[in-house]
């Protein structure tokens, strides 16, 4: 087996080639297209009534607050990842209750949050 | 000098990022612009634990980075939580109008 | 030199642009922008360590969750740019800048000075760290940052959600 | 030429391939789409340009390439050029670490030159951290959708690209969390080890050894890239087109192209992770080289009818019963499907915590 290719390589062949593209794409569509601008369609599009003030206004709080717990959620999962990769290991080793109950109580203590979370009506929209 | 990246050129991009968070924070009067400072220096540190952790063979530091990513979920939860509240009460966000702890 | 120290110097120039790009922004939605790509490289600059489990966790804890919270809030507060700084903005600049070359120089200096010997070589391999992580040395430190993320979860409900 | 040279020139010649199939399928689905969707409406669609319309993604390709590009008054001029840049980008990095075979061995021709006879791993990268890398190339996706939806200044995009985003990372938890349980059993990151896993006939197939995590996987990857019933981004009749309804021309069609090649992705991401990747579907039936891909683009293509006719069959969620059935019955399945896996392994050993999992 010849040494490996370290494997950014491909990944930054990928990277430079979907930029590329983007970019080529983006370009050539801009040289090509001839804009023929009148007022009526330089008018944002809201379904044909003019548009009243600029879209720069504030939104339910509602998207901070499942994007919030959807963030302390994501570092719960980040955990997870490495604790599955290895969990077959552990219980090979004898290591498997502990592991099991180590994982159960980091669950169960964020799922008591998630069930605040519920109960005080954070995740009803 | 060497041409190789080594622990100290990892080092030295770690005190650059954080003398630019510092530097943020200094400069900059928005509350959440000053929470992403604080952010990028945080990641300046993590950036000097990887860099250690990977000169010395240990993974301790890597770990750490771990446990840094967890706190710094939390911290941007509460701190932009707080900062939402804030902003009910004064519908600014410049540092200097929160002189007070309670209104 | 070879490819991966051009890449680490590459990815190093883009974070500190965008981190000076970050800090120099009036619009906060475009220093948010910045960061974002600040912790991009950042995560190449991991996986070229050599700690592709970091990397990963850097995009998915960092720019994929955290982030796009600070874009959430930037657009639900509605925040403009900055106003210009009072008359004496330039005096207090030129003091922050001098005090950031101090801390850097400072820290610069106890990093360099370190003696650090020679590299020992490192399997920062996932499976690896993932072994320590799950041993009984973080056992404490793992079930801890559990109760920190239950806090911050009851705490960031509570104080959001005051009637709104 | 040098080692490093050739397995370069590999990986690049690999790319090229995924890249235009990659487009190829895109357009190829946008035609199929419209045909099967009128089947199934008692229309006819697409059927002018050539044989039965099927130079139609062609004439729709130059068309697009022909319109005038538009910026709205008020809109971040940058962000607005960025967004659908950002959002072809990160879909097409998502395929680099999915497989599409086991591997194929060049033949000993002498037109191959240094090539003859290479084993080529059919895969653009085999990364340590596998399925974690997609779960973070994923990640980024969102920013392209909230970037064109607020740079465009518009309350429907704004509307549509919040939507978008809150639902993408609503589902992306549960997606994440139905994976947890597959990487227990192969106890490995790496999509290859995976697939490997569930080889030996269709019942070793995670379809089955993990039906709810696999019942998980297809709502949250229905919902992840947008498509009916959860299409609630781009409701027509809400919305107009959610976040790209100021898009026109080629950004447009970027936008559009990110959509598709995300359902792409996460077809192909299903068939490694849950039908057995390009293993064949009964034991003896050969599934080595080239048979594997056959194998392997037979499931991904079934599974792309398969969303297709959910298009043509379910009617669209209402918002608020897409964010409960998330976060209430997603999010807490797979929680607990997770520590049910993990129990059965933890106390039962391997081999019989896979047979008493798929008995459940």
């Amino acid at each position: 087996m010849p040494p490996q290719m370290p494997p950014y390589v491909p990944l930054l062949i990928l990277g430079a080639g979907a930029l590329g593209f983007a970019v080529f794409t983006l370009v050539v569509s801009h040289l090509l297209g001839r804009p023929r601008p009148n007022p009526a369609k330089d008018a944002v599009y809201e379904c044909g009534m003019p548009a009243i003030g600029t879209a720069r206004e504030r939104f339910p709080i509602k998207f901070y607050l499942v994007c919030m717990i959807f963030i302390l959620l994501d570092v719960d999962a980040a955990f997870l990842y490495p604790w599955a990769l290895v969990f077959r290991d552990l219980v090979r080793d004898g290591w498997g209750t502990f592991a099991f109950l180590e994982m159960t109580a980091f669950v169960a203590l964020l799922g008591g949050g998630f069930v605040y979370a519920w109960k005080v009506g954070a995740l009803d929209w | 000098m060497n041409a190789e990246p080594t622990v100290q050129h990892a080092l030295l991009l770690s005190v650059g990022l954080f003398a630019l968070g510092a530097l943020g924070v200094f400069l900059r009067r928005n509350i959440i612009t000053i929470l992403m400072c604080i952010e990028l220096m945080l990641n300046a540190a993590n950036l000097a634990f990887v860099a250690f952790s990977n000169h010395l063979g240990t993974r301790e530091g890597q770990i750490l980075v771990f446990f840094v990513m967890t706190v710094a979920a939390a911290e941007a939860a509460v701190g932009l939580a707080i900062v939402i509240a804030l902003h009910r009460g004064k519908d600014t966000l410049d540092v200097d109008a929160f002189s007070v702890l309670k209104w | 030199m070879d490819f991966a120290a051009l890449l680490f110097y590459a990815f190093g120039a883009l974070a500190l642009g965008s981190a000076i790009v970050v800090i120099s922004q009036r619009n906060p939605i475009y220093s948010a922008f910045a960061l974002i790509v600040t912790l991009c490289s950042l995560s190449a600059i991991y996986g070229l360590l050599g700690s592709p489990f970091i990397a990963v966790l850097q995009i998915v804890v960092y720019a994929g969750a955290i982030m796009v919270l600070f874009l959430f809030v930037l657009m639900l507060l509605n925040v403009k740019r900055e106003g210009r700084d009072p008359g004496d903005g330039r005096t207090l600049k030129g003091v922050a800048l001098a005090l950031a070359v101090l801390l850097a120089l400072q820290i610069g200096t106890v990093l360099m000075r370190a003696r650090l010997g020679p590299a020992r070589p490192l399997d920062a391999s996932t499976e690896k760290m993932a072994r320590d992580l799950f041993s009984l040395p973080y056992l404490y430190v793992f079930e801890a940052t559990s109760v920190l993320i239950l806090a911050a979860l009851v705490g960031a409900v509570a104080l959001a959600r005051k009637d709104s | 030429m040098s080692e490093t040279t050739i397995q370069t020139v590999i990986a690049a010649v690999k790319i090229l391939v995924i890249f235009n199939v990659l487009l190829g399928l895109f357009s190829l689905m946008t035609w199929v789409e419209r045909r099967v969707l009128a089947f199934m409406q008692f229309r006819l669609g697409p059927n002018r340009t050539g044989p039965f319309g099927i130079l139609q993604p062609v004439a729709d390709g130059i068309k697009l390439f022909f319109k005038e590009e538009f910026i709205p008054p008020g809109a971040d001029k940058w962000l607005f050029i960025a967004a659908p840049a950002v959002s072809v980008i990160t879909a097409f990095l998502a395929i680099a670490v999915v497989p599409y075979g086991g591997s194929v061995t060049l033949p000993q021709a002498s037109w191959l030159g240094p090539f003859a006879g290479r084993e080529v791993s059919l895969q653009i990268v085999d990364l340590e951290v596998g399925v974690l890398y997609i779960f973070a190339i994923t990640a980024l996706g969102v920013y392209g959708i909230v970037m064109a939806g607020w740079a465009s200044n518009n309350k429907y995009t704004l509307i549509g690209g919040l939507r978008s985003s809150a639902q993408m990372f609503s589902y992306e938890l549960s997606l994440g969390l139905s994976w947890v349980g597959i990487i227990m059993l192969a106890g490995s990151f790496r999509i290859q080890d995976i697939v490997a896993a569930q080889d030996g006939g269709f019942w070793r197939w995670n379809a089955f050894i993990q039906f709810p995590a696999f019942l998980i996987y297809v709502v949250a990857s229905t919902a992840e890239v947008n498509r009916t019933p959860f299409d609630l981004a781009e409701a027509e009749t809400e919305l107009v087109a959610g976040f790209h309804t100021e898009y026109a021309s080629m950004k447009f069609a970027l936008l559009q192209m990110a959509e598709y090649v995300n359902m792409i992705t996460v077809s192909a991401l299903g068939t490694n992770l849950f039908l057995g990747g390009w293993n064949a579907p009964f034991p003896g039936v050969p599934d080595t080289g080239l048979a594997g891909v056959a194998w392997f683009g037979v499931k991904v293509l079934s599974v792309l009818f398969f969303f297709i006719w959910l298009r043509g069959t379910l009617p669209r969620f209402r918002y608020d019963q897409l964010m409960h059935f998330g976060w209430k019955v997603l999010v807490p399945a797979a929680a607990v499907w997770i520590l049910i896996t993990a129990g059965a392994l933890a106390f039962q050993g391997p081999r019989p915590a896979a047979a008493a999992v798929g008995a459940l």
